[in-house]
């Protein structure tokens, strides 16, 4: 019953993306794959932690598949650390990754030299959506360009009876408006001091506690029934107009076009608070667990290549809603925010990845468990401060 | 013979005389009481279920901007249909029928077997008592609060072992160690009630461990059987986490495709098709109930012994 | 034909020692019949027998082997639980031929003997029921026949007939005697009717709280208890005991009586003057004109073909049984003798025979 | 004696046969993955297990994990609610439904559905029901309540009551399938019996039937005490541990450091702590039981 | 005091018609024993008064009122079931005084009436033990002892003494007899043992296939059956049948019989010469020297106190009853005469008493 890798170049690839559009963006890549002569073999698992859970337990089980995905995070250090997967140097050098890929990116997949993944996507997490409706029935005239517009405009909205903050309690939500906060309030370096260096200094600096303060300040925006509530739920209340503004990624794009709503006319994105807030990277990567047999490792290279492709990038971050990994592609067909971004991506500077890319799992996950219990408690700001310094210590 | 099914003892007696018996009042009032607390619990076991089958006809529109509990304005079965045959799992959209003959071929030997043995242990352990066999049972029986996704990866690694990984046999084996601390205990307390006599009568009449234990004890066990049969065929259709990580990808039951329907991070959610996929797979387990109600009989080992 | 042989035999049932120390050897084709008090250890006994408890010393020996520790399906034993343990999801005939169907018995040969044991038992209309619908003694009646359709070498029978009317238990009792005699079996036999001990049995055993405390032919343990308990034990109504003293001329002399006992045949020698006790059973006490004792009438039972008459004599309450119908009074005085030659004698204090 | 003792135990041989199955299963599976775990959660793995002996570290770190700590509680006070209210109710349905109601087969089938249904949707359900403004809250308003308020959910200290709400409309419908099942096993000599001593009908119950059911309210006990220890399902998908932790439970604490946060010794380190409360508990109910025959054993002898 | 009435009485279980049209009036105090076969619905009936199985035609009244539909509990009964049914999670003790503790009665007088039927019922020693580990009589006893001390109205017994030894049987016997005379209750007792009919009843019913067959004092009942079943059935050994002819000088002859039944009391007319059944008790069958008949002994069953003799008459197997221990010898050819005054007659046809 066993796959074992055939002569012929049959792919399985374990991916999360299972919802309506992401499938549809999957098949783009699929359908890529096969015109390039390869054979997908599809195997969809709903859920990122469930599914890379399957494709850990299947490489232990000897059984593994041709690739994974995993996000472009160190989510797979260990894998490679323990020797499970396969690099795919050959492609990264003949495709010359290292010029078309962002800094962030090649730093999390290119370990000690080897390339262990191929990214395939940029998301950014810390958009800041809003409602042309309901910024205009609050009397808002122009899109926020600073932190104090957007609180000032937060303000409009709830005088206004309307929802100011469009918000899906649940942790990791939460932690996406703490990123948007350390991004915009705290700055780069601020942001790159707390998550990358994990300096304790930084931690306990004032301007960390400001950004703390402002992160809390959020949570007096939102509605009671956020607790709990899905993103797409808070998306909702955005396209009918109860709701002003929502900090999310930019999946949330496809909800509006759900509800056939158009960005720039319906709704507006804002990327950054300041003009030279951090564009937060995060994406989606495939990885390829370890095998000798030369047909599967072919098939491994095979989907590197086809994944990194202009066209295949394109066609599946419009799709994805995410933007092209490589700087090089031609973007004016996408929507505006799209655009928006591959603007900004143009600014290397700009260019930097969310927690996830610095911090491991484990201390991500702490992170998240201390700003969640922060948003929700009357936890004083000092407290969640102390505690996120000592989550971050090693 | 038919004295033992309920509908030939238990309902000629009650339909004899309802008219008669009106005449008590006390008798009409705990009737009374008796129906208002069914019918009330019915109403709040049945909310979710009426917000589930109405979301299901709804649009994602109407769910978007309306009230959860109103009725829909606009009929439509779209989703149904969708949810069967084309909602996307991956690149593949076919719905949740795709799972359907696997999720039967994992669901019929892993109800079985796990009964089957749950049954022969409780036997062997209050009939037979070897030695010993507490001290494994009360091992089992810690090891059930072990949460199974503890498990996972040991297994992973001895059914690799073994050569049972991503196969068929393989996933009936997960689901008989995960079931049987319970089915053990459900067989095991469910002969503790049977008279012991039964049994030593048995033995004098020659029967071995065997025989007793298949013409004797399991016709016995009809009621806890049925409800062994409920919770071990739920648990197995509805599972999830074992048939992705164990079945292969031959094998996926029914559920991983749900689960791919339903479960999104950063997708788009359809929950009218979700809705309907939920009922849709929960339909067997479903008749399972409804038709479970007459294996639920009365005085099982009525008139075995006095005293 | 086998024998069954229990040697130094000891249970312990629930921390109780319920028997102790027992010896019996039952011969090979045998009516043994267990008799005793309610509670007395017989069923225990018999259970172990079976190999259905474990006993907790000594050994049993069943066909000259060893089968202390054998199981019991090996005995080759047939019983009747007095609880019957019938087996509820079968059918009357399912119950009876559980036991032949396991060993394999052809299928024409057990029908000929289910169809033989329901005609019997009177069940052949009952066959396709299932025990739940049957009525007590039906029921019984069941458990009866699924021990005998085995065809055992050991037979035991707990109480088999104590819930059948007495035109059906005599009936049944000739029947199992005939049996009997056919199989050569080895029976072991609980009952509490004396009818059935008297007539079924080629001896009886008397156990009183896990003891036995008599062995011997009916005849023998009726008229010759060994001591005080069997002697009340057995027979109903029960022997009527009169303390008094015995003198050196062998009479025994009370405060009421005073008879002749030279003829006695003493077990044991003793010395006189001497306390004792005298046993006579009330058919010994003939209520006549001529009789020798007085006694005024204090209760008449009747029962059909006889009459108990309990008499008042002194302090002392005499039953005797009367063989006609002829009218008391209560509070008449009548006159009886006793018949010397059947009485008992004991010691007030071992309780023993003398 | 003693060796002929032993030749009778040991003599039939099939029942230890039939065991070998389960004997098996408990030895290399739980039993195994039990020691498995301890060993894991004395090291530093992460994703896969290694070697790396750290001693107590895990457990240290555990126990200095503010949520970890809020997930015991919470489990506590859930465990010990779940069991009391689906018992309760799963048992009062039984008794109810027992009484020879008509519809009998339709209410067995409405009490034991969501028992089917996949808790991934059900859970939405439960949550949209809950959140205030949209469900209950919202549906009572409508009713002329205008200042009903319903929001467990979003409230720190009883969104755990939340969860026991859902859970227990779940599986109360298979305590009931158990218990009926059991109720029916009862002898209806005994009903009658006590008909006949005047008993009112829930002093019947109460002081006859539930004795009589003991071997089932230990399976629905034993059943229920795993379901509420290893909940997670429910949480996941009704409140994600919300809001903030407060929700948090230890298996929703394994599993995601188990997959999601990629700390399988950590992980390992809390299912060894789960299962330590249930070893403190059933150790010295067994040892009670083997105990207390011994001194029946004890005292009756002394009576004779 | 309460009496019982019940009307027109129709019952099915499992689709039979296990009682019909049964009419049956029981007085106030009354001690009733129902006799009949096994499986005939003794049970059945009980249950019925009691309330525990739904009557499917006619009415019960219990003290006058009509208690057809009413709940067990409300009618005051006291019953001892044939299986027991005891509380198997509760101990003697609790099994006995569960219904008086609902009833709310006082502690002291719970304790005290335990005592007393524990002790009336030798328990006293097991009322802290759970059935379970109860021997077959003590749980019958048990049975009994829970519906004594309820003291209620009517009482309905199950073959209560069925499983208990001869001893402690006469002593409950007694017992119940003094209850009974104590609290004045109504008792319906079904028993198969002679002796407890005879000696307990004010009247006795003999059913049969669920109708009543005679109802009357025991000593009718047993001397004047009313028709061949009553006659067949009361009576250990059973009463014998001997076909013959009856000619119009009240002569009965047979083939080896001949017999002036001239004083016989006849119950209808009749015609002769007319074929009848001529019913003789073997209690009535006297082998003397003197007798007029001849027969060969068969078999002799001793008894203890009395010997039964069968004799071999021509084609006729007739029992008698001897009332001390001389020996017979199988084959020997002895004379016996019978006793006309108490023969009965019945009508080959309809088998009713002539
Ligand atoms: N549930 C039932 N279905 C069908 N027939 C039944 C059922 N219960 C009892 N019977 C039949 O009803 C008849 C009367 O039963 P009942 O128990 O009243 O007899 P009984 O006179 O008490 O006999 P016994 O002396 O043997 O106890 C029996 O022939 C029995 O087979
Ligand atoms: N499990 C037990 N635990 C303790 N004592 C028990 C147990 N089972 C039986 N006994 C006791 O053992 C004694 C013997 O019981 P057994 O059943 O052998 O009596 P029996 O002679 O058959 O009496 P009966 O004539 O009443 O049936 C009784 O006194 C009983 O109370
Ligand atoms: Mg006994
Ligand atoms: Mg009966």
């Amino acid at each position: 019953q066993t796959a074992k890798p055939v002569p012929v170049e049959k792919a399985e690839i374990i991916h999360w993306w299972t919802s309506n559009s992401e499938s549809a963006a999957a098949k783009l890549i699929a359908d890529a794959y096969r015109k390039a002569g390869g054979i997908w073999v599809d195997s969809a698992v709903a859920g990122a932690d469930q599914a890379r859970a399957v494709a850990i337990n299947r490489i232990v089980g000897s059984n593994p598949p041709t690739a994974a995905q995993f996000n472009t995070t160190k989510q797979f250090l260990d894998l490679v650390e323990q020797g499970m997967l396969n690099n795919v140097d050959d492609v990264a050098k003949s495709e010359g990754w290292e010029k078309i890929l962002p800094e962030p990116v090649l730093n999390v997949i290119r370990i000690k030299g080897h390339y262990y993944a191929v990214p395939v996507n940029i998301h950014m997490q810390t958009w800041f959506w809003y409602s042309k409706a309901a910024f205009k029935k609050a009397g808002i005239a122009k899109e926020p360009a600073t932190v104090d517009d957007m609180f000032a405009a937060l303000d409009k909205l709830k005088a206004a009876g309307i929802i100011p903050l469009a918000h899906g309690g649940q942790a990791w939500q939460e932690t996406i408006v703490f990123q948007a906060m350390l991004a915009n309030v705290g700055g780069k370096e601020l942001y790159l001091s707390v998550i990358r260096d994990r300096d304790q200094k930084a931690i306990n600096s004032e301007a960390f506690k400001k950004v703390l303060t402002a992160f809390k300040r959020m949570q007096a925006y939102t509605d009671p029934g956020s607790p709990g509530r899905n993103w797409n739920d808070a998306t909702a209340l955005l396209i009918s107009g109860k709701a002003g503004m929502q900090i999310m990624g930019d999946w949330v794009k496809g909800e509006f076009a759900a509800a056939k709503q158009v960005a720039g006319k319906d709704y507006g994105c804002i990327a950054g608070l300041t003009p030279n807030s951090p564009y937060l990277i995060q994406g989606d990567a495939f990885v390829f667990p370890r095998t000798t047999n030369p047909s599967t490792v072919n098939a491994q290279k095979l989907l590197a290549k086809v994944v990194l492709t202009p066209s295949t990038q394109l066609e599946f971050n419009k799709l994805k809603g995410s933007i092209p990994i490589r700087s090089d592609v031609d973007t004016s067909t996408m929507d505006i925010c799209a655009q928006a971004g591959m603007a900004i991506m143009k600014d290397k500077s700009r260019q930097v990845g969310i927690s996830e890319i610095f911090l491991t799992p484990d201390q991500n996950g702490a992170l998240q468990d201390i700003l969640t219990a922060f948003w929700n408690t009357r936890m004083p700001v000092e407290k969640a401060q102390k505690s996120i310094a000592s989550a971050l210590k090693d | 013979m038919s004295a033992i099914l309920p509908s030939a003892n238990a309902v000629p007696n009650a339909s004899q005389k309802p008219q008669r018996r009106v005449r008590s009042k006390g008798f009409s009032f705990a009737r009374l009481g008796i129906y208002a607390f069914l019918i009330s619990a019915a109403i709040f076991f049945l909310l979710p279920l009426y917000i589930m089958l109405t979301t299901s006809v709804k649009s994602m529109d109407e769910i978007r901007m309306g009230n959860i509990f109103a009725l829909p304005q606009q009929f439509s079965l779209e989703a149904w249909t969708i949810a069967w045959s084309s909602a996307c799992t991956g690149i593949d959209c076919e719905g949740i029928r795709g799972g359907f003959m696997n999720s039967v071929a994992i669901a019929i030997p892993s109800t079985l077997i796990p009964i089957f043995l749950g049954a022969l242990n409780g036997y062997a352990l209050s009939f037979w008592r070897p030695r010993g066999a507490n001290i494994l049972f009360g091992i089992l029986m810690v090891g059930a609060f072990i949460p199974l996704q503890v498990m996972i990866f040991p297994l992973v690694r001895i059914l690799a072992s073994i050569d049972l990984y991503s196969s068929l046999p393989g996933i009936v084996l997960v689901h008989t160690v995960f079931s049987m601390p319970v089915m053990t205990l459900l067989f095991r307390n469910y002969y503790s009630t049977i008279p012991h006599e039964l049994f030593q009568a048995a033995r004098i009449d020659g029967g071995g461990f065997i025989r007793i234990f298949v013409q004797l004890v399991l016709p016995m066990s009809t009621p806890i059987i049925v409800v062994a049969v409920i919770m071990q065929l739920t648990g197995v259709w509805n599972d999830y986490i074992l048939g992705l990580v164990f079945a292969g990808r031959e094998h996926l039951p029914m559920t991983v495709q749900l689960n791919n329907v339903i479960n999104t991070t950063t997708g788009t959610r359809m929950y009218n098709v979700n809705m309907a996929a939920t009922i849709l797979t929960s339909l067997v387990p479903l008749t399972l109930y409804f038709v479970s109600g007459r294996w639920f009989v009365r005085g099982i080992a009525a008139g075995a012994v006095k005293g | 034909m086998a024998n069954v042989r229990l040697q130094n035999l000891g249970i312990t049932l629930g921390g109780n020692q319920i028997i102790s120390d027992l010896n019996l050897s039952v011969e090979a084709g045998e009516f043994l019949v267990l008799l005793g008090p309610s509670g007395c250890g017989k069923s225990t006994l018999l259970h172990a027998i079976a190999g259905l408890i474990d006993v907790s010393a000594g050994s049993v020996e069943i066909a000259g082997q060893d089968m202390t520790w054998a199981d019991p399906s090996e005995r080759q034993i047939g019983m009747v639980f007095q609880s019957y343990a019938l087996y509820p999801t079968m059918t009357v005939e399912k119950n009876m031929s559980f036991g032949l169907r396991i060993n394999g018995t052809p299928k024409a040969e057990i029908a000929r003997r289910i169809e033989k044991v329901a005609e019997m038992l009177h069940l052949t209309p009952l066959l396709q029921r299932k025990p739940a619908a049957l009525s007590g003694g039906q029921r019984q009646r069941v458990a009866i026949g699924r021990a005998l359709v085995r065809e055992a070498e050991v037979f035991l029978f707990d109480e088999p007939l104590s819930n059948l009317d007495a035109k059906l238990r005599s009936t049944l009792r000739r029947e199992l005697k005939l049996l009997h005699q056919q199989l050569q079996s080895t029976m072991i036999y609980v009952t509490h009717d004396q009818v059935e001990a008297m007539t079924l049995a080629t001896r009886i055993v008397v156990m009183q709280a896990g003891k036995i405390q008599q062995i011997g032919t009916p005849e023998c343990v009726y008229e010759r208890p060994v001591n005080l308990f069997v002697a009340g034990f057995l027979g109903a109504p029960a022997m009527n005991f009169i303390r008094g003293e015995l003198d050196a001329q062998a009479r025994f002399i009370s405060n009421t009586l005073s008879m002749d006992l030279s003829t006695y045949a003493f077990a044991t020698s003793w010395s006189t003057p001497a306390e004792v006790i005298l046993g006579v059973r009330p058919e010994q006490i003939q209520i006549r004109e001529d009789g020798q004792f007085v006694g005024a009438v204090m209760l008449v039972e009747p029962m059909g073909n006889h009459q108990v008459v309990w008499l008042q004599a002194g302090a002392q309450t005499i039953s005797s049984i009367v063989n006609d119908q002829r009218p008391f009074e209560i509070g008449q005085t009548v006159l009886y003798s006793i018949d010397t030659c059947k009485i008992s004698l004991f010691n007030p204090q071992s309780e023993q025979r003398l | 004696m003693q060796i002929k003792a032993l030749r009778h135990k040991t003599k039939s041989l099939t029942p230890f046969a039939a065991l070998l199955p389960m004997a098996l299963v408990t030895l290399v599976a739980y039993l195994g993955a039990t020691l498995w775990s301890i060993k894991v959660s004395f090291s530093s793995s992460r994703t896969m297990p290694t070697d790396t002996f750290v001693g107590l570290a895990q457990y240290t770190k555990l126990f200095e994990n503010e949520r970890w700590l809020l997930s015991i509680e919470n489990i506590a006070i859930y465990t010990v609610l779940f069991i009391l209210v689906s018992m309760v109710l799963g048992f009062l349905l039984a008794v109810f439904i027992d009484q020879k109601v008509t519809a009998e087969g339709v209410l067995r089938t409405v009490f034991l559905y969501p028992y089917a249904m996949s808790f991934v949707a059900t859970g939405l359900i439960w949550q949209w029901m809950l959140t205030p403004g949209i469900g209950i809250e919202y549906a009572v308003r409508q009713m002329g309540f205008p200042d009903f308020v319903f929001d467990w959910i979003i409230d720190q200290d009883k969104v755990i009551y939340t969860i026991l709400i859902a859970t227990v409309w779940q599986t109360a419908g298979l305590v009931m399938a158990l218990l009926l099942a059991a109720l029916r096993g009862i002898d209806e000599e005994i009903w009658k019996a006590a008909r006949l001593d005047g008993i009112p009908v829930w002093r019947v119950y109460v002081s006859i039937v539930i004795p009589m059911l003991a071997p089932a309210i230990a399976t629905v006990f034993l059943l229920l005490s795993t379901t509420a220890i290893k909940l997670f399902d429910s949480v996941v998908a009704m409140t994600q541990g919300g809001p903030g932790t407060a929700s948090e439970v230890p298996a929703k604490f394994i599993m995601d450091h188990l997959f999601g946060r990629a700390n399988i010794a950590l992980a390992s380190a809390g299912a060894v702590m789960l299962l330590v409360p249930v070893i403190a508990i059933l150790a010295p109910y067994a040892y009670a039981r083997s105990r207390k025959a011994r001194n029946i054993a004890h005292i009756s002898e002394k009576h004779k």
